[in-house]
């Protein structure tokens, strides 16, 4: 582990996606994470890397399935709309099982919106925006030192998966600054999601069919059956990716009386609430997927065995919480939980204080 | 004793292809295929094929190929290009992917210079979709969306992209050939040469553009296209070469 | 001599040989290929003067040409 | 301890540089520190602010609703931010600038003549951050002066000139500060 | 009702999109809906209206937004890919509250992947492809007689709700011809959707500022808290449409010791597994939800009060099975019911047998 | 006795606006807005703002104004435009919106020949997201995402966009202003006045160039900036009227 | 009444024309039908089929594994179509062009010569389709000869020549078909 | 006679007009306004000779210009 920096999460995220090897960054400007292609065009060529500013995020987007393509690690990032123009693209790297890192540092929504923090692109996310049955790896840091480390592994399991991986920040994680520890690669490659298993040779990439049979990579498969085929091909995989993925940061879930829900920002001021709530008392816990796809169901339906209230902290108008419908729903009737929502739309961040007055609210 | 005057190339495979009788695609991809086979390029080419009729293009070139999104052909083969710089990287287009949805993405691989070279198939309209309008359509052209014709006034004049594209300095080759008569067939496959050792070079960008025929949608036999070709298709479309900068040196 | 071979499986009859031949000596045959098409053929490959007008032109590289010299 | 700091000013006034300085000094000195600009569509002249926590603790929340300490640049920012401080907090205010109190009120004011302090030191380019930040660190809530002074040093290294202009504000608000603090 | 025709379900919509006056179609060829913008080309004029070849389906969809923004009905249509596509113009259309009608004649995905009919884009139009906390009130025709009608319905909808409104079919039923009677509109608007209710005069629509002050209309919200206000806004809007304006078709339900769920295509075919499997002494129901979003929660939820058996046919690798799981949880916990799947992915459309052998199998 | 020489239009409502000092869109609007208020058109006028600076436009203009969804400003219009073909309809523009991510869009309605009026703000960069490289920025120029200068090498030349859309036929009117001296404002709003003539004939699609400052992402004083545009931008974006078929009859 | 019917032959051969006339047919003598195309990429001389149903009641599917009745115009069609017949079925095969059993095939097998039959009505452009359409009406099986007449009627009224052709190609079919049925 | 007024309210202090007066005789005042710019003026009319350039430059439409007649 290098020496602690003091940086903003949208420059760890460029500069751990470097030291992870992606030497390829394809980007169109939009606020809140401008700082991803303003690093990248100083540290890529430092690097012996390409920082390429593409004239849109459609091209961006392409641009990492070309360079996925030729066999490299690349990135795009952006912002919710951004992220909207990139479905297509998304669908195709999906269908291709071509590895690529998207990152959508969320501002509020929808349309134009604003620049401030949000996390209304959870259906986007988790649920596919794109077309078709796909599923991409959803990572959802809430720190800085988080966000660089889960940039890491994106890459790792989007080359182990073949599958693109997104990491789902917010405007306040990719402005921030605190103390960022990057860990160093190779030990995070046994440490991390990847957890030291052998990434697969690229041996499908396209490199110009030197002494072996042309390769072909295509989405477009119309003999009849033959994408029913693909699909299950890909719904194993996922079902792969959902058994052995799914992760989760759990706190004081044992005895709790109310469970708070919550990822990334919001999540980590829920933190900070449930400390206030056992201070008081109160048996609070905490329940922070740091997988939204694969969402971690069954540890939550664990804790919904013991706990049957539940406080879901979203900066939008309520997307997680239907996952945690789904994952309570394992263990009991919804009549038989509280499942309260506190929402913040359109760019509001929750401070502690409302969530512990929301937390007592539910258990009135 | 017996010597072969005209060979299929190595650079096809020997896939018989699904195209319509008469398709302009056949001999744009043989073309295509000699030049790069000739060269000694093959093993170092990547194609990427367009959403068209062409994206079955893989299934005959004997090249690596991957397929790109409707009209970001340009985007994937620039990345590509930027990925393996001493590879040959093509980028074929017809004209609705190119010329309509993908217009951002071609002038900006253009403008930018990346070195791909650009083989474009202009047969004025969507043939994979069943004929409709593309921005090359002839005015007053009947097309299934454009049941009275093309009507200039609401729907515009036919869009010249090699023309167009010459105009940006990134771009250092661009020339139209056609494919319905021997003699432009072999002057076709030598803009092609042209156009791939401008990016062997590393000069930049370069284009051909391809008349090419579509007898189905244009519901004519081979033979009447050939004549709508030469009556109607060419004189919007002149032949030539718009740009040849071949002589520079890179930068 | 010349042979000109047109592959039974490729020719989808689009008659563009037959129209570029200058020796108008390309014909489409009775013979029926599995896509049912009528392939195309040389009726008389002593007339044929090599120019390879037809092999270029042919859509589907149904055609190959061979000089037989003895 | 955790201490939450709000800096707001105007864009020029170097707000987020101000913010920034204090925060790595905190990381310097040990303890835990983020910095949240206002980010995005700022302008020369437009509102400018900061959100500063530092704490000897993990930082949850990086936002707050009632800041302990605002350093109030200039009369706008203390207009729009004075109502968020409780009674418990202290207010920083530029008297030269802010002179005029906002509407909601109740917090603890400690005034400097922050301006013209700044403008002794230089005319052209007036430190005034750093004599405010001087006097926040005179108050001696945790952040010490000699984390601050060793970023500065580090980071203006190279810049002689501009490393004694701002360490002299640092001083001169400090000892305002000390001086109030008692 | 006019006499009955014998019309492809594409041209059926192009045509009481026409009836319903609609008067703008922008478009982008794409299969299977190519008939639409073939039909409008040739009819909109006729109509005294205007069809425009979009250079795109991001033009289209903007198209869409501007001449709503100018007060007319308008229209874009395509299918899977194409829609991936539109998401940034549905959100902002969502964001500035415009209305409009948008089809998705879907194929088979991910990527290119085929023509064939698919159900695969469900999660992307109830949960939002866009980015932000919107939604579509997303309608699901299951014969060519119902996509007529609902594609009027569309249009009201759109207008009351100032919202846009998106027709979810499939190639099928974009392809298939049968007997279709279109509503006289007028009668359709008192007996449709809309319910007779009364549209709303659209005072908010760009015409030239005559005699009034200035309009404007923007999502971009900048000011703290306007956002989150709007979203707010928004949030109420679409609980009135969520308590107003869930539609299903239910069958069979009250005795019924399975129940089969779908929409659309794969309900048409569960319809007649259905009788099947009651010709057999088998007691099956079917629940076909018609709206997709608002989905009837209530309404499977108080079948799944009887039935605790569900068989859930889709198009795709599984998507509506999770509104049904969240239906069903409302009465009982999942660990309580079996909800079973029968996928078809990628083009493949169940026949009424395969359909009959997975109850069998459900009920063993 | 007291007679106005100058006075703030009624086209422009009485808000402050928030940009920059010095910012060129001050300028641009209020000749837009003096020339729609002058024509007696400000009753009739569609105009639809950009994602860039000027999406506020709709705060200071005196007419009804929509947003468009980034560089889809022309689709939106040209919609507008055939809903409500008597209405005059303005697509005001930055050069990311125009020439970047909206390059099909604008090259697709000026092609179609849509009888809307586009002001494009040319000011070398992206000014809203805090000074990125746009397709226009200059050869060498230091941006926040051309850390070391634009290399034309990897990134291409500026790209001129009335001469490029002057190529096109739809197009009637293109020319390129200037906001920087007096004597070239009141030519720019000659050229705005021209080109709202020709889409109130009904001719085609008009475009009138500005080049803009934006002393905030250049770095600089308003007075350097003036001296960078005379120096280095004009130089590269010359002013002109590069086609005016104002005299054509509408077709 | 539900029959479900498959036509199958090549692009070019009326395939599609001939399914939405049965299907249209249908529809006007009282009956629900529905048919569906091959749709999408379909090249002259490619494969090209369609589905169609008539029946007495509401049809739900307008797709089938086993068809009742299969139309067989060519060779590679009886290939690709015959195996999805149950033993209940029924081949109708155009010997000229599909004479050839096909793997998998069990259901009862109907030929006739519809090419030659065609040819001899128009060797340019042989009526094949309604040869074939004309023997299975000629089956008896629930749309009515007369309804399809009516349909080609009121298509080709502008036309007399196709009209004529078209009708005439019905009624040989439909002699073959009742002759065989019997 | 001429008048140049000045809009506090608006003037950036970008400089502009001083920039193109052909008279040199705009200046930046000491005056502050809300948004914390020190506000342009005329420094004597009387040598103003209403070309209007002052105007015509400035961003922000801050100035008016008034002749006047006895
Ligand atoms: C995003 C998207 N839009 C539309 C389509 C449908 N589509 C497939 S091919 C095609 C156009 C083909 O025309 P062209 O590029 O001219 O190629 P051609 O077939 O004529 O060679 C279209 C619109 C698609 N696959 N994806
Ligand atoms: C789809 C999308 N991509 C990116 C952005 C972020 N964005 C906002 S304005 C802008 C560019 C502004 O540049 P320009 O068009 O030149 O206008 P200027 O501000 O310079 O006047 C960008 C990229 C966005 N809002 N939406
Ligand atoms: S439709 Fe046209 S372009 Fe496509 S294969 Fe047939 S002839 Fe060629
Ligand atoms: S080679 Fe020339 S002469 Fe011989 S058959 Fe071909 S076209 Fe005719
Ligand atoms: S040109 Fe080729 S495909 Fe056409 S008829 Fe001749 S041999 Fe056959
Ligand atoms: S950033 Fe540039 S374009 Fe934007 S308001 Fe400031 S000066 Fe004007
Ligand atoms: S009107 Fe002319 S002379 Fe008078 S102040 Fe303005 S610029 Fe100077
Ligand atoms: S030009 Fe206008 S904004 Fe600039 S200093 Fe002069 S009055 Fe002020
Ligand atoms: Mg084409
Ligand atoms: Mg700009």
């Amino acid at each position: 582990m290098s020496a602690p920096m003091f940086m903003k999460g949208n420059e760890a995220m460029a500069e751990a996606a470097i030291r992870a090897d992606c030497r390829f960054y394809f980007g169109y400007p939009i606020t809140p994470q401008n700082e991803v292609p303003a690093y990248m065009s100083r540290r890529m060529p430092e690097a012996g890397g390409t920082f390429l500013q593409a004239e849109s995020e459609l091209a961006a987007i392409n641009m990492v399935f070309g360079a996925a393509v030729a066999g490299a690690r690349a990135m795009t990032s952006s912002s919710s709309p951004g992220i909207s123009l990139k479905q297509e693209g998304i669908s195709y790297m999906a269908a291709c099982e071509l590895p690529g890192v998207i990152a959508n540092i969320m501002r509020g929504g929808p349309g134009l919106g604003n620049i401030s923090p949000s996390q209304s692109d959870y259906f986007q996310a988790t649920r596919g925006g794109g077309h078709g049955d796909y599923r991409l790896i959803v990572l959802a840091p809430h720190t800085v030192t988080e966000l660089a480390e889960l940039t890491m592994d994106a890459f790792d399991l989007a080359d182990y998966y073949r599958n693109p991986v997104m990491i789902l920040g917010d405007g306040l994680l990719g402005q921030m600054m605190e103390k960022v520890e990057f860990p160093e690669p190779e030990a995070r490659r046994r440490t991390g999601l990847l957890r030291g298993r052998p990434l697969p040779p690229k041996d499908w990439a396209l490199t110009g069919a030197q002494g072996r049979p042309p390769r072909l990579i295509r989405s477009l498969l119309m003999q009849p059956g033959v994408l029913e085929q693909h699909n299950f091909h890909l719904a194993e995989k996922y079902a792969r990716i959902e058994r052995d993925e799914p992760l989760a940061e759990v706190i004081g879930c044992e005895d709790a009386d109310v469970v708070l829900a919550g990822f990334g920002t919001s999540a980590r001021v829920a933190k900070q609430a449930r400390e206030m709530l056992r201070a008081r008392g109160i048996k609070a816990g905490l329940f922070r997927p740091i997988t939204l796809w694969p969402f971690p169901y069954a540890q939550l339906a664990a804790i919904a065995r013991t706990t049957r209230r539940f406080l879901v902290v979203e900066m939008n108008l309520g997307q997680m919480i239907e996952d945690v419908q789904l994952a309570v729903a394992r263990e009991r009737s919804l009549k038989d939980a509280t499942i309260a929502l506190l929402p913040r739309p359109g760019g509001g961040v929750p401070v502690p204080e409302e969530i512990v007055d929301k937390t007592l609210e539910v258990l009135r | 004793m017996s010597r072969q005057l005209f060979a299929r190339t190595p650079g096809l495979k020997d896939t018989v292809t699904t195209y319509c009788s008469g398709c302009g695609h056949g001999v744009a991809h043989r073309l295509l295929a000699e030049a790069i086979e000739e060269s000694g390029a093959r093993e170092r080419t990547v194609a990427v094929a367009p959403v068209g009729c062409a994206v079955y293009g893989y299934d005959y070139w004997n090249f690596d190929t991957t397929e790109a999104a409707h009209g970001r052909t340009p985007a994937v083969a620039a990345a590509i290009k930027r990925v393996l710089p001493d590879r040959l990287v093509i980028s074929y287009q017809g004209d609705g992917d190119l010329a309509s949805i993908g217009l951002a993405e071609i002038m900006h691989a253009a403008n930018r210079g990346d070195r791909i070279t650009v083989i474009f198939i202009n047969n004025t309209n969507y043939g994979m979709t069943g004929g409709q309008m593309a921005p090359t359509t002839l005015a007053g052209q009947v097309t299934t969306t454009t049941p009275l014709g093309r009507d200039s006034a609401t729907t515009g004049q036919p869009l010249k992209v090699a023309e167009l594209l010459a105009t940006l300095p990134g771009v250092k080759y661009a020339a139209r050939g056609a494919l319905h008569k021997p003699g432009l067939v072999r002057k076709a496959k030598s803009l092609i040469q042209k156009a791939l050792a401008v990016q062997e070079a590393g000069l930049g960008f370069s284009v051909v553009e391809l008349v090419s025929l579509c007898p189905t949608n244009w519901g004519l036999t081979t033979l009447q296209s050939v004549e709508l070709v030469e009556k109607q298709i060419v004189p919007v479309f002149p032949l030539g070469v718009f740009k040849d900068e071949s002589g520079a040196k890179a930068e | 001599m010349f042979r000109v071979k047109v592959d039974p499986r490729r020719c989808k009859s689009c008659e563009l040989c037959l129209a570029v031949c200058p020796k108008k000596i390309m014909v489409i045959t009775h013979e029926r290929n599995e896509h049912g098409f009528h392939v195309a053929a040389c009726r008389d490959e002593r007339e044929c003067t090599g120019c390879l007008a037809c092999a270029l032109v042919c859509p589907d590289v149904a055609i190959e040409i061979f000089e037989d010299k003895d | 301890m955790l201490e939450q700091i709000i800096i707001a000013g105007s864009g020029g006034q170097g707000i987020q540089f101000c913010g920034q300085l204090l925060a790595r000094a905190a990381v310097r000195q040990g303890l835990e520190a983020t910095y949240v600009p206002s980010y995005g569509a700022e302008r020369r002249g437009g509102p400018s602010f900061c959100s500063v926590v530092a704490a000897d603790r993990s930082i949850y929340a990086s936002l707050f609703k009632h800041p302990d300490i605002f350093l109030a640049l200039d009369q706008r920012a203390r207009n729009q931010y004075a109502s968020s401080l409780l009674n418990a907090g202290i207010m920083l205010v530029n008297t030269d600038l802010a002179g005029q109190p906002a509407t909601g009120e109740q917090a603890r004011v400690i005034g400097l003549s922050a301006s013209r302090l700044a403008e002794k030191i230089n005319f052209e380019q007036p430190p005034l951050n750093l004599v405010m930040l001087g006097a926040y660190l005179g108050l001696d809530r945790g952040v010490s002066i000699e984390a601050v002074r060793a970023e500065l040093e580090a980071r203006f290294a190279g810049k002689p000139d501009v490393k004694q202009r701002n360490l002299q504000a640092l001083d001169l608000g400090w000892e305002e500060g000390r001086s109030q603090s008692r």
